[in-house]
């Protein structure tokens, strides 16, 4: 076939992540991940023959750097598709170029509602997006709580943007009130004013939209001066170090998130195999974007196999329309995808942190 | 022709007052010299006049304008150019250029023509070249035309900030110690060119200068000034008679 | 070594008067105009962000390198440019117009922080313009209705008389053309009274000033045409980023942005370019040198950026004149082969002495 | 808001302003002896709290062994820094040295995510836990950071202003060539500056760390203590104090009254300080006399 | 007598850049002795001191500092060994008080009673100065500044003191009494002087030996006495001949050395 970057022993697959900025805590072990599936795929004998050759720009989570990196793989890497494009602005800078070429796009690593929506035939995302994520936060606390107003702070992005979409949404479902909305710059480190403005609105549910610094230092001020309501925060606050940090002062702080780190101590034969790979090629610890990873990388490479010898972008495309009900080995929930479903995730999980570490609360949550 | 008239005016330095109701007035065509000893206040009276210091009181007038309302960069519109006692050249750039910015105040600026480079923005530096080739001819300086200021020796950049006041086409000319730093070969040539920029261009000088030599061939009218007041004003010869002038500054037998 | 002999003043004003200079600058734009024969489609579009950083580079130019003032926010101005560029075009304004207009925006702020930033000095000015930058930033990202906020915007296509132009080789003309524009102008500015009243500003305030030149004026018309440039060059890059978000125009982009032209030479046109094409294919420097490095370094996390910090040091260090001093040199070596003395770039020991006067 | 809420933000303001006030005395300490804007000290305040935690945490040498050892080892990189580095631009333009202080800021931010990544640390304090000050809770790292602000303003204002060594540095910044006549070893005395700067940013490294936690994106407190810096007249040890405490005290507050513009406050007051005294609220610069 | 020489340059070039400032410049200023060197504007005077005095490099040559070759040191080191350079154009610490300009002056003292002393001794010398003791330097009216730049060269007691310029700026009456100083110094302290001086009337008084430099090559030396009766001394370097021999007389003779 004479499809973009694909010949009869290999196919290209692209990747513009953060390797070094801001975002490199998610982008470098999905990046792992990815390579440890597309690795052992390659040494199995690849997809119908085919070894896939992954080729990873760093970004450095900037959009100019995100466009030439689009532009390298796409005009001189020639690849054939592109997964687990880091950030929303870069991934939406990326998508005009590769649009045009018809080259498909998926996956992103940012779970923006932008990333598949308005429906696109070459846009998938595997998670649950951040609006989605704050409706079905708010519904558990209504419902089980009964809780009446809603705070929220976010960042000053387009992240935290998308958050307040959702959470507004949620909010007017049920009949909320948002009593307050603050932002800051992702920078910030104090937050003293804004949790007293927080305290003193006296609201009965508090949710972040931040990412893991700000987290650490909002929630444990927020305690520190004596508010007790639940506080939430979404997955990209679901990191190991969150919960660990200030010395068990992260206690009780709940997270929703389309995925779940894997239970890696129940001696399950394919985690221990992984944790223990992972960890000698890596050097490091496997985290739950390692799996993020892994599962991007299994799903194309799933839908790589149900496309047949012949690969067009069109057969990918409509390869991945036909997943459903996917589960990974790690445990986490299933995934599927049709032609108006363009976000995998099924349902969410509520996690919370328990003895400095995240414990699950509440599988399968719908939103 | 204008006169200059400086009345009365004090400048102080937080409790300092460096300058007490110092009154003076150069006639058009004089040179003018003020001569004290070191810290009596004469760089703070150029400095007054140019507008870089403000006056606690008193007026000074050049002609019919009233100094005292301008910004220093105004100054020079109405006819007065200096140079300074430390030697303030453009370091990096050549003679060349520090003669043309010289000419700055009498060219004309459109932001949009000299982007385009209209044929008037050329004609008006080619003026600019000409009278800064005069200029030239005039304190002898065609050999240091494209060296660096950097790169001179001290006596040549006084002179180069002679001929870059001079470019701006003055009617007073303020020099603070021209002489100093030159040996007395090159102040003799100092003080021909302060003659010949006198009658020549009809520029009147004020100037402060320790060399009573120079002060001596040129001067029209000498200023004693001590601890920022005025101690005696006459002729060279008058000035020097003076008692307080030659204890407090000549030291003696002058 | 050829001696020029000047028969009138207008040697000194003229541009490219040396014939040897008409060479290489005819060949190099010569050269530019073939590229697009022998270079690919990613290649000509890197160029052409190439050819934004070089134009934001030289509006830059004028303000650093000419008259002194640092700035640390000068991404603001691309920023606004882009912002604006897109504005006009979802409206239907015609690219042209839609460019001036975007300069002049960019301008007409400028002008507002050189008018606030007159009296400021040196480094006050520099994190004023930061500041302002950040401002820019937050507001951008808060005026939802008119930039998309943070969710961004993505750009138009460039229609040229009806004409819809294409990336590669199309793009590239246009912005060689726009370049070379302003390249020209600036290069005008220089040789005229603004400009030297600029580089005396930058030299010494208070010499200037006894001069006749208007200080405020001064800083703000630099702040005026550099904004302009810078704002002409956003609307250009925004062509390139395809999706404009703010986050895109921060403290980085600016500190890239002077990064430039301190590497390519402070205070020369010449420097601008040079420095546009160092920080453009820098990391495609990076990339080949990956190649040979062993594979345990090569594929270490964040090399890129050390790289990237490594090299623009080392070029401080052993070039403080910037790329286009080091070509000078090389110049020289070659116009006076065999006579070239080492000596003639030697340096004497320097002192610092305070910058806490102006 | 209620008057305990009001002293509670004031004194969070003046911990995070004293934080703000440590990085930007390494700034104003460096610039005062050799007036170099040193880009790179949130960097080193990185660096710092880095040393730190790989001495105490990964080493396991314990918190107090592991600051001494921690900021000690700054020191010494502070000085090689200078002495293999900065030493060779002396004499640039301020435009080229500054470049190159970011350019070392690169490489020490990718250095040390090479060496310790991208996920913030936590380093683990004594002086962790809360104090209850009349109904007030307050951490005691924050108190912490008060206190060590106090104490190393104090010591660099005597220093520099009392000692022989402390004018020969200033003599260094002011003239060079002159500094040298009077036999001042400039050299060595500027790589000692350059060690105390950067000992100075890794206790204010590790004094922070409980409220920042470690991680290279900590650098960008160095842009705030800047501002901080600025304001209160770049180059004045109490003017650097002074400044960074009124930003750090107004953020809050702000913070508090308007939500929505957190992060942005710091820099709008100090474009305001700016409009209204553009040389800081004390001016370190001056007119030269002619 | 070798022994006698405090400072020996020999064969001395300095370049700047391409430039060649001083070509082969030899001198010697024997222990206890005021040497002046003359030269018109350019001569390379100051490159020369600059370059005894390590501020800058030479290419060629030596600078004998008794008794140890000290050429291309850092400047601290020279000056350690008792060099105090009086720079041209006063090169004071602007931002820092007359008194703490003095108090840097005197770095590396210990002698903390007779650096008082000394400090006493310039004010004594300079009552200018002791009347701004707490002022900023910067601030100095430029003849102020020139004292300070001498008297802080005096801080240092040095054994050899290199004066550029000295009466720059300064009045008539300051002129004479540095002069007087210099000669004070040399007798008292038996202090050695380099001296360069455009009032070479007053620089050849105090010297005991001179030297002429033209385009960076000494054309003449001399004692100081033979100097002043010299008749190109007279006429291009002594205010007091120009009157007679030169008068209005618009064009130059040319000097005989060349
Ligand atoms: N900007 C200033 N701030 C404080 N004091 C000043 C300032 N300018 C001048 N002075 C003081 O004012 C007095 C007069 O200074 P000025 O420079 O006018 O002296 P001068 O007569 O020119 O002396 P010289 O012949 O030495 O140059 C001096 O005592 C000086 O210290
Ligand atoms: N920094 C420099 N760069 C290049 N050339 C220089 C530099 N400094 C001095 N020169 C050149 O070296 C020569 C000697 O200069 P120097 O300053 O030593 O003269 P001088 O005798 O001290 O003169 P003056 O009496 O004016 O002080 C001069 O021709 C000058 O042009
Ligand atoms: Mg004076
Ligand atoms: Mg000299």
């Amino acid at each position: 076939a004479d499809t973009r970057g694909v010949t009869g022993t290999s196919v290209i697959i692209g990747s513009h992540t953060d390797l070094s900025g801001p975002l490199a805590s998610w982008g470098v072990p999905a990046t792992n991940g990815a390579r440890m599936r597309f690795d052992d795929q390659n040494a199995a004998g690849g997809v119908h023959g085919r070894k896939i050759d992954f080729k990873v720009e760093d970004t450095q989570y900037q959009v100019p750097l995100t466009v030439r990196a689009t532009n390298r793989l796409v005009q001189r890497d020639n690849v054939f598709a592109i997964i687990l494009g880091a950030g929303t602005a870069q991934s939406m800078a990326s998508y005009e170029i590769t649009d045009k070429l018809g080259i498909p796009n998926v996956f992103p690593l940012s779970a923006a509602r932008s990333m598949a929506y308005p429906t696109h035939p070459l846009h998938v995302s595997y998670f649950v997006s951040y609006q989605d994520q704050a409706v079905g936060a708010i519904r558990y606390f209504h419902e089980t709580a009964g809780i009446k107003s809603v705070c929220l702070q976010t960042q000053s992005s387009e992240y935290g943007e998308e958050v307040t979409e959702g959470v507004t949404q949620g909010v007017e479902a049920h009949g909320l009130t948002l009593a307050m909305v603050g932002t800051h710059r992702t920078t910030e480190t104090e937050f003293a004013g804004v949790a007293t403005a927080i305290r003193n609105a006296n609201c009965d549910l508090i949710y972040l939209g931040t990412t893991g610094r700000d987290t650490i230092a909002l929630y444990t001020t927020l305690r520190q001066l004596g508010v007790t309501v639940p506080i939430v925060g979404n997955m990209v606050s679901y990191l190991p170090v969150v919960a660990k940090a200030a010395g068990g002062a992260m206690e009780g702080l709940y997270v929703v998130s389309p995925v779940a780190d894997a239970d890696w101590t129940d001696g399950d034969a394919f985690r221990t195999d992984f944790i223990t790979r992972y960890r000698a090629a890596f050097k490091e610890e496997p985290t739950v974007q390692s799996q993020v990873g892994w599962i991007s990388a299994d799903l194309l490479i799933k839908a790589l196999e149900a496309a047949g010898p012949e690969l067009t972008e069109d057969a990918l495309m409509k390869a991945i329309e036909g997943i459903s009900h996917y589960t990974d080995p790690f445990g986490g929930p299933d995934l599927s995808f049709s032609a108006d479903k363009r976000f995998g995730g099924n349902s969410l999980t509520l996690l919370q942190v328990e003895n400095s570490a995240w414990a699950v609360r509440q599988a399968d949550l719908p939103f | 022709m204008s006169t200059l008239s400086v009345q009365n005016i004090s400048v102080a330095f937080g409790g300092l007052r460096a300058l007490r109701d110092v009154s003076f007035t150069v006639e058009p065509g004089q040179i003018f010299a003020i001569i004290g000893p070191n810290g009596a206040g004469k760089s703070t009276i150029f400095n007054a006049i140019s507008r870089i210091y403000d006056v606690a009181g008193g007026a000074i007038r050049f002609g019919d304008r009233d100094l005292l309302t301008l910004r220093p960069d105004q100054v020079v519109q109405s006819g007065i150019a200096r140079t300074f006692q430390n030697i303030e050249l453009f370091e990096k750039a050549t003679v060349l250029q520090n003669l043309l910015v010289g000419c700055h105040g009498r060219m004309q600026r459109n932001l949009l023509a000299e982007f385009l480079f209209l044929p008037a923005v050329r004609r008006g530096e080619l003026a600019a070249r000409r009278k800064v080739e005069e200029v030239l001819d005039l304190l002898d300086l065609q050999h240091l035309r494209s060296e660096r200021v950097a790169d001179l020796p001290y006596g040549a950049r006084k002179n180069v900030e002679l001929a870059r006041a001079l470019c701006a086409g003055p009617k007073l000319l303020l020099l603070d110690e021209p002489a100093s730093g030159l040996n007395p070969e090159e102040t003799t040539d100092m003080s021909f060119w302060l003659k010949d920029i006198k009658e020549e261009l009809g520029v009147t000088i004020l100037m402060v200068e320790h060399d009573m030599n120079l002060v001596g061939r040129t001067a029209d009218r000498v200023l004693a000034l001590a601890n920022g007041e005025v101690v005696a004003e006459g002729t060279v010869a008058q000035v020097q008679a003076d008692r307080r002038v030659q204890d407090a500054y000549l030291g003696g037998a002058a | 070594m050829r001696t020029l002999f000047k028969t009138s003043y207008g040697f000194d004003i003229d541009h490219l008067v040396d014939p040897g200079e008409r060479i290489r600058v005819g060949l190099l734009i010569a050269g530019a105009l073939a590229l697009p024969l022998v270079l690919s489609g990613y290649a000509l579009s890197e160029m052409a962000m190439f050819l934004c950083y070089a134009l934001a580079g030289l509006g830059l130019m004028v303000l650093t390198g000419f008259s002194g003032q640092v700035s640390f926010g000068h991404a603001a101005f691309l920023g606004l440019g882009a912002y604006a560029q897109v504005w006009f075009l979802q409206r239907g304004v015609p690219f042209l117009v839609a460019l001036v207009l975007a300069g002049l925006i960019a301008g007409v702020m400028g002008a507002a922080v050189g008018r606030a930033a007159s009296k400021m000095h040196g480094f006050y000015l520099a994190i004023a313009t930061l500041a302002f930058a950040i401002l820019v930033e937050t507001v951008i990202g808060a005026a939802v209705p008119l930039t998309g906020g943070h969710m961004g915007v993505s750009v138009p296509p460039i229609t040229l008389f009806g004409y819809e132009v294409q990336g590669g080789w199309q793009t590239y003309y246009l912005y060689l053309a726009v370049l070379l524009f302003f390249v020209w102008g600036v290069a005008n500015l220089k040789r005229a009274p603004t400009g030297r009243a600029m580089v005396a500003v930058r030299d010494s305030e208070t010499s200037a000033q006894s001069l006749g030149v208007n200080i405020a004026r001064t800083k703000i018309t630099a702040f005026f045409a550099s904004a302009f440039i810078t704002g002409v060059a956003g609307g250009l890059m925004a062509h390139q980023l395809y999706y404009l978000s703010p986050e895109t125009f921060g403290l980085g982009e600016s500190l890239k942005l002077l990064l430039m032209i301190v590497v390519g030479g402070l205070g020369t046109i010449s420097g601008a370019i040079i420095g546009a094409v160092f920080v453009t294919f820098l990391p495609n420097a990076i990339e080949i040198l990956r190649m040979v490095l062993p594979s345990g370094i090569a594929h270490q996390v964040g090399l890129e950026p050390f790289l990237f910090g490594a090299i623009i040091a080392g070029f401080i260090i052993f070039e403080p004149d910037g790329l286009y001093g080091r070509w000078r040199k090389f110049r020289l070596f070659l116009e006076t082969y065999p006579y070239y003395k080492r000596a003639t770039f030697t340096r004497q020991k320097r002192y610092l002495k305070t910058g806490r006067f102006r | 808001m209620q008057f305990t809420d009001a002293m509670h933000l004031l004194v969070i303001g003046l911990a995070q302003g004293s934080g703000y006030a440590l990085v930007a005395l390494g700034f104003v300490f460096i610039y005062r002896a050799t007036e170099i804007v040193n880009f790179a000290h949130g960097e080193l305040m990185m660096l710092g709290a880095f040393a730190v935690l790989t001495f105490a945490e990964l080493w396991g040498l314990g918190f107090w062994l592991g600051a001494a050892m921690g900021i000690l080892s700054l020191g010494v990189f502070g000085y090689a820094l200078d002495a293999l580095v900065m030493r060779r631009v002396i004499g640039e333009s301020q435009s080229s040295i500054f470049i190159l202080t970011v350019a070392l800021g690169v490489m020490l931010k990718a250095l040390a995510g090479m060496i310790w990544g991208y996920t913030p640390l936590v380093l683990n304090v004594p002086f962790q836990g809360t104090v209850d000050i009349g109904g007030m809770v307050i951490a005691t790292n924050r108190i912490a950071v008060i206190i060590g602000t106090v104490l190393i303003c104090i010591a660099l204002y005597l220093f520099l202003g009392r000692t022989r060594l402390g004018l020969a540095m200033q003599a260094a910044s002011q003239n060079q060539l002159a500094a040298y006549y009077s036999r001042v070893p400039v050299k060595r005395l500027i790589s000692v500056i350059w060690a105390i700067g950067a000992m100075v940013a890794a206790t204010a490294g590790v004094l922070m760390a409980p409220v920042t936690q470690v991680s290279p994106e900590i650098t960008a407190i160095g842009i705030k203590a800047l501002a901080g810096a600025v304001v209160g007249g770049f180059g004045s040890i109490p003017g650097a104090l002074l400044g960074c405490l009124l930003i750090g005290v107004a953020e809050p507050f702000l913070d508090y009254t308007y939500p929505p513009l957190q992060g942005v406050y710091a820099y709008a007051i100090m474009l305001v300080v700016l409009l209204v005294r553009p040389e800081g609220l004390i001016p370190q610069t001056f007119r030269k006399k002619v | 007598m070798t022994d006698d020489i405090l400072l020996e340059t020999r064969n001395l070039e300095t370049f700047y850049g391409p430039i060649m400032a001083i070509s082969g410049i030899s001198l010697k200023v024997a222990r206890e002795s005021v040497v002046t060197v003359l030269g018109a504007n350019g001569a390379g005077k100051t490159t020369l001191l600059k370059t005894i005095s390590g501020a800058i490099d030479c290419k060629k040559g030596q600078v004998i500092f008794g008794g140890a070759e000290v050429q291309n040191q850092p400047p601290d080191r020279v000056a350690a060994r008792g060099i105090g350079h009086v720079p041209e154009g006063r090169e004071v610490f602007p931002f820092m008080s007359v008194h703490e300009n003095l108090v840097v002056g005197a770095w590396g003292r210990h002698d903390r009673d007779a650096v008082a002393r000394d400090m006493e001794q310039v004010f004594a010398y300079f009552p200018d100065l002791a009347e701004k003791r707490d002022q900023m330097a910067g601030f100095l009216s430029g003849g102020q500044q020139q004292m300070l730049a001498i008297g802080r060269a005096f801080m240092g007691r040095p054994k050899l003191m290199i004066l550029d310029e000295p009466s720059l700026g300064l009045s008539p009456l300051l002129t004479k009494t540095i002069f007087g100083i210099v000669r004070r110094i040399n007798g008292e302290q038996g202090v050695t002087i380099l001296l360069v001086e455009q009032n070479a009337h007053a620089a050849l008084q105090v010297a005991d030996h001179g030297y002429v430099l033209e385009v960076g090559r000494v054309v003449m030396e001399a004692p100081g006495a033979e100097l002043i009766e010299s008749e190109d001394i007279k006429e291009f370097y002594l205010g007091k001949a120009d009157a007679g021999v030169r008068g209005e007389r618009r064009w130059k003779k040319r000097k005989t050395w060349r």
